[in-house]
């Protein structure tokens, strides 16, 4: 795994619902009080029943996940608010974009992609932060890189190459559907684009929690309806939803 | 052994209760406890009209605690009693309802309001909620308007009437004696410490709306202070919280003359908290040969 | 780059400071740091006569913070200026002495006594400690008697009057702004706030005082607030303080207007917090590539 | 070990002055803010080198300490405090009396003594609690052992056996000194004993600590000078100083 990036696999040991991909756990690395609250983590993958998570270390909590060892028991809550529609849009070829940690959620996502062949953008700032190449590789997937840097793929943010490819590729004979995850400027960006190219975009956003399940109102984005929380909502919101 | 206890009119079968706006309005921690085990229920704070509250980021967490500015968002009295009302009534656990104005004509007919509705056991009056600026936020630190803004609440209903006391004050006894003394009767302490956090990379407040209320284990010292300095001066009973997250605090809170507890932040960490100090305080209870809780209430030996 | 800073007549070659009370009279940590290098050194609070303080237990550790009810403990000012300034008077750093009375007349009398000596730059007035119970713990409570007292020490002393205010009050701009008023050359803040614990198993507080003073990250949010509120409401200079245990936590305190820092618990946890705050506010600087103190006093983006 | 007793081994990365018997540590068990202060420890015995240090779990830090692993690196400050004297009394004969946990600085300090055959007194609660049997052995001590529940050697309080051995073997040709550690009743019990008996009584103290270096005033207790610091003027005070 590149520097800094962590893949942690969670065995069960209560029986919980399936998770979707999109969905997310709230995770305490201990029971000390610093930190105190739960940190959320969206399913990376789900293998043989296992949670796997892929994620970065950033501060507090993930600077001690990362020495946890194999048996370690860690409390979890999961999986909690609204994942990717994947039946809905039957009828539409998935494009999955990808910004840096925005990975994470997207590789569980492609997996239930895999037969309807998605195309995949994938950006980072630099080639050591591209991750999940062989992951994807084994669902069949060769994403569209691009970086910050030019160190890996295209130099550039991955929202142009997006453009780009919409711009050449419009199709009569189906839709697009985007899904992506990923740094809020180019959520952003990318709903701009799905406005433009009248598309559907779905994105998981991010916000500071608390609970995670709905109750202290903490995570709210602003939407066309007002305040909605991103932990129950969310995380993933139609793109024309959301007031940036 | 005898846990019940009773504040007001309302008989609670047991002490653990949530604190307003941690706890949403019931239904998210359906799936973690069961809402019947409860000793009572209080709902995020309501006014007449909804809210829509602060931008975010509206959280951070700090040392051993977090700061909040969700800005009393909520979706008004009206809409709680059509859409959240009826779910709650299917406990048998009181309902206690957290509400709020933004003059004292508002206090008074939001409590008319809630007064009238069927399946609302007590109300929380919030006049120290330290998110919001100007105005209203006085209600709650000058003693002044205190009375007379629960004084004219106190005529409006009938409903067990709890005040719930800001903490960022000299003297919070005398907020508690003048709570009583407009007829108050209960007090719920301690609301949140008003603080603040900055993103030294940004420059910016780490919360939108600048300032944000403290709460969490790191206020614990703070709460059970204000709660002792309370039992001395009044003789209604105090709900104590602030930092709860274990049974062991939970006593300390009635050692220190809370009659009843209640849970927020504790929440957030661990959704089963208030079962896991319910059945604490039993089992402390029981370790201590403890028949009641008037064996504990108060009881601290200075 | 300058990161030297002026606090009255003082001028400092670093802003970071030690909090009265948790460096002793210097010597203890003169084997962890080099006292030279310290911004300035504040000593344990210090009255006309010897101070025994409180029975034991005095401290206990609270979730990110601690308590302490030392009770004012001192070798008295006389003792002090003959046995502990010498040894301060080698060390190119100025020394701030933190002190306090029972009466106004006694607050009159150590101002004095301490601006006649040799080696000593600036004075704290403690107003504020929430230790002793009664009398004079109202002057840092009080906006008139604040008032009074501040401007009584000011006509009796010629060097830097750095007047220490408490968290304990409603409205800590109003104090701030009475201590400027009053003759102030700058304000430290925060004091200690009160708190308590209880030992649920014996029943007794864990403090023999029953009550003391939180400080710690615990409170740092509250700290950060308050220095906040006081920037945009003075124009004398602020001296920051409140579980800084870090540069984040320095500089947090310096975009919310703190001129300068002090560290009290910190140095408990790591005796040599101080050098690490400095180097951590240098290193801090140029990445951000700023040359001065400026570019950060009060600079936090609202 | 016995159950929740534990034996940390330090080996200094920095020079440090050699610690005496009674002298103590602060020791944090990593940088969270939970728990926030440092923790005193005994020196328990110096072996090539390395810090020895013997201790109960009881609450967060030691809950902490005790999962440490081989290889990690923590924060020590020490060493602290003024230990036991040796070297003032070399005409006495010493009699050590540990209680409880109070073991934990006696071995070291019977080291020192071994070849003026200290006679070695040890109570605890029960038989489980007896702790360092072999250390003492290796160093040909074999200690009269007392526990409150009788599960290993007499039944009582230690107080009580020493008092009878002072009884019984009263000396002309020498003074005897003692040096103990233990819990407080026991200590002030001794006290009233080495008066009785005319004899020196030397005893670590405990006081909860903030910093350990005599800065914070928070550690004090009270003697016939007024309040003095555990961590400064003690852990190790002669008995007729104290007011109990
Ligand atoms: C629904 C959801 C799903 C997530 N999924 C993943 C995932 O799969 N993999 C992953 O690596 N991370 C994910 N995150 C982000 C993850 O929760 C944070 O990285 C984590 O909480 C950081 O905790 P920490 O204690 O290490 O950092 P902290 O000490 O809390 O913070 C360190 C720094 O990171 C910043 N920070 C903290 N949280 C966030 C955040 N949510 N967004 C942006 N900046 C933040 C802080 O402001 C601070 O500057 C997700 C977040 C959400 C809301
Ligand atoms: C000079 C000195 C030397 C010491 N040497 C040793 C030693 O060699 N081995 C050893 O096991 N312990 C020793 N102790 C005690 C040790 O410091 C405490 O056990 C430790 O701090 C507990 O930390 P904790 O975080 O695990 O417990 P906490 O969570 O801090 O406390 C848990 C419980 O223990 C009680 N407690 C905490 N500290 C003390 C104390 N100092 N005395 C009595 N009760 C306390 C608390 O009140 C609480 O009830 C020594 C103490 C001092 C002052
Ligand atoms: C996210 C959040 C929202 C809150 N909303 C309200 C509210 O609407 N009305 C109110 O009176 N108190 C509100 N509070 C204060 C809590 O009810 C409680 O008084 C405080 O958080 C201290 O308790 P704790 O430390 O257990 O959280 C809120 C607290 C939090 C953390
Ligand atoms: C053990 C201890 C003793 C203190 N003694 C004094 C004192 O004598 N005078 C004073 O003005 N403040 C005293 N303080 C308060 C500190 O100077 C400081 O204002 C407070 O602790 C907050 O800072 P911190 O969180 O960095 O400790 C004391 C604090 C502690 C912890
Ligand atoms: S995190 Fe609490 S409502 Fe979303
Ligand atoms: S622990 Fe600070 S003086 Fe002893």
């Amino acid at each position: 795994m590149a520097k800094n990036h962590f893949l942690l696999t969670a065995h069960p040991l209560n029986t919980m619902p399936s998770p979707d991909p999109g969905q997310f756990f709230m995770l305490s690395v201990d029971s000390r009080l610093d930190p105190l609250l739960k940190r959320p983590f969206s399913l990376h993958r789900l293998v043989l029943g296992d949670l796997q998570f892929l994620y970065r270390v950033v501060g507090k909590a993930t600077n001690i996940l990362k020495d946890k060892k194999a048996g370690d028991i860690m409390e979890l809550i999961g999986p909690l608010g609204n994942g990717f529609p994947v039946n809905e849009i039957e009828e539409k070829k998935p494009v999955l974009i990808a910004g840096g940690m925005g990975i994470a959620p997207l590789v569980a996502l492609a997996e239930k992609f895999t037969e309807r062949q998605p195309v995949f953008f994938y950006g980072a700032r630099n080639a050591e932060e591209i991750l999940c190449l062989n992951e994807l590789e084994s669902i069949g997937i060769t994403p569209v890189i691009s970086t910050d840097d030019g160190t890996s793929g295209r130099k550039g943010f991955v929202t142009d190459i997006v453009e780009e490819f919409l711009y050449h590729h419009p199709s009569s004979s189906f839709d697009y559907a985007l899904y992506s995850c990923g740094p809020k400027p180019m959520l952003e960006t990318l709903s701009g684009i799905a406005m433009k190219y009248k598309i559907k975009a779905y994105m998981a956003l991010e916000e500071s929690m608390a609970c995670g399940i709905g109750a202290c109102l903490g995570c709210v984005i602003k939407t066309v309806d007002g305040y909605k929380r991103v932990c129950k909502e969310g995380p993933v919101f139609l793109s024309e939803e959301i007031i940036w | 052994m005898d846990i019940s206890v009773e504040i007001g009119k309302i008989k609670l079968k047991n002490p653990v209760m949530t604190a307003s706006g941690t706890f949403g309005y019931g239904e998210e921690y359906a799936g973690f406890i069961d809402i019947n085990e409860l000793g009572a229920l209080v709902v995020k704070g309501l006014s007449l009209l909804p809210k829509e509250g602060n931008p975010p980021p509206r959280i951070v967490e700090t040392p051993a605690g977090m700061l909040n500015a969700i800005g009393l968002q909520n979706i008004g009295i009206d809409k709680f009693l059509k859409e959240k009302l009826p779910y709650l009534r299917q406990f048998n656990t009181p309902v206690i309802v957290n509400f709020f104005g933004d003059s004292i004509e508002e206090y008074v007919k939001a409590a008319g309001r809630l007064s009238s509705a069927d399946g609302i056991h007590g109300l929380e009056m919030n006049i120290s909620c330290p998110n919001k600026e100007a105005g209203w936020s006085v209600f709650g630190t000058d003693p002044q308007v205190t009375y007379r803004v629960v004084s004219s609440v106190r005529k409006a209903t009938d409903l067990t009437l709890i005040v719930k006391l800001s903490p960022n004050v000299t003297d919070i006894a005398l907020m508690a004696n003048t709570a009583e003394d407009a007829g108050a009767d209960a007090v719920s302490l301690i609301n949140t410490l008003t603080g603040m956090a900055i993103d030294i990379r940004t420059r910016r407040p780490k919360l939108a709306n600048i300032r944000g209320g403290l709460s969490g284990p790191a206020i614990k010292p703070v709460a059970v202070r204000m709660v002792w300095e309370c039992y001395k001066k009044i003789s209604i009973p105090i709900i104590g919280m602030g930092g709860i997250i274990s049974a062991d605090d939970a006593v300390e809170f009635m050692l220190a003359g809370a009659s009843a507890v209640a849970i927020g932040t504790g929440n957030f960490i661990n959704p089963g908290v208030t079962m896991d100090v319910l059945s604490g305080i039993k089992s402390f209870m029981s370790a201590e040969k403890l028949n009641s809780l008037k064996e504990l209430i108060g009881r601290v030996e200075c």
